[in-house]
């Protein structure tokens, strides 16, 4: 199962990255997609608290169930206006 | 409620946004807000400009959910939005807000939530540029 | 903090008003203000108009006594007022603001301030004209 | 000695004046002022609680002394905006 996976702001210098793409098992939950992430680049993990996490265009708890295809969004706290 | 949401890369149009007002003869209350970028982020450091990124899918679903919400909320005729993206110079609008209401308690109260939901949900980011 | 206060019988002139915004880069927010006439004083009663009446000399005194208090409470750069007296027809303003501060907070709760005092002491009366 | 009497709004209509003049004794508070006027105008009397009263361009207390050539407006509660 493959998931797409984008940065913004500066997760973008965090992670050297705006987008990839990651193989995850059936079943997979957001929690098991950021832990590997997070052993991937470890100045995302120190953000694990304030980061915010979407999928498609709709904020998602990190229990909710990964599905083949899901747009993956990980960004720092908001500052729009 | 009608609502009318811009994400745009060229200055906002006051004037014209202005000439586009349109409100039904039961409306008493109009509420503009700018936001505009300051010369002093903090107090130590001057900056020439903000740049703005923004997740643009995004932003229009969750001011969509916003409006959503504000409708049930309180009886607003109209409220229109326009945020700038890309570099916004120091003086210059980023944010642009107009709301329309019976009266002006619901139009400031409105008006004020929509900023702060938007400064907690809307993924729009900000990169401050050195002066 | 900056002040300027207009009475007048002509319609009020948004975007000559918005053209002569004076602000300085540490500003960060904008308010206007818009209050309309509406086509219904209550459910029941039909208006066209509404004529307004003022005590000018004291209208331009208690204005400046708000102002007064504006300044020490909020750190404003600047508002300025327009308000209509004489005929006013439904749909049309009859009351302007803008309020220039730093921050949102203080140019929000500043302006609500500002008209919620107006509507205590300054010496204007309405007398709806049926429709 | 002199003071002069505006009336705003309505109380033009309760009235039917807008400005008139009334001499009254030294040491008179606008209190005393107000009495007589009650007893001429009955319409008036019935709007004492939600009246205004100026002199020149402040709101004063019903125990104000006024002076010579003072200005007394009255009127109904405002209504700007």
């Amino acid at each position: 199962m493959r998931v797409q996976i984008q940065f913004y702001s500066y997760f973008k210098d965090f992670t050297g990255c705006a987008q990839m793409a990651e193989t995850i098992a059936e079943g997979n939950t957001l929690a098991e997609l950021l832990k590997k992430l997070f052993q991937r680049f470890p100045r995302l993990a120190a953000m694990e608290k304030s980061m915010l996490v979407a999928v498609g265009v709709d904020y998602r708890p990190r229990d909710y169930v990964l599905k083949d295809g899901d747009e993956v969004s990980l960004f720092p706290p908001v500052q729009g206006g | 409620m009608k609502r009318q949401f811009t994400i745009t890369s060229q200055p906002i149009d006051e004037a014209a946004l202005l000439r586009g007002r349109k409100m039904s003869d039961a409306m008493g209350a109009v509420i503009y807000f700018l936001g505009v970028v300051r010369g002093t982020e903090a107090l130590d450091k001057k900056i020439s400009a903000i740049e703005y990124e923004a997740f643009q899918k995004m932003v229009e679903h969750q001011f969509n959910l916003l409006f959503d919400e504000m409708e049930k909320r309180w009886p607003i005729e109209s409220v229109r939005l326009v945020h700038r993206i890309g570099l916004v110079l120091v003086n210059e609008p980023s944010l642009w807000v107009e709301v329309i209401a019976p009266h002006r308690g619901e139009a400031f109260a409105s008006c004020q939530w929509l900023i702060d939901e938007m400064k907690r949900v809307v993924p729009i980011w900000k990169k401050p540029i050195p002066g």
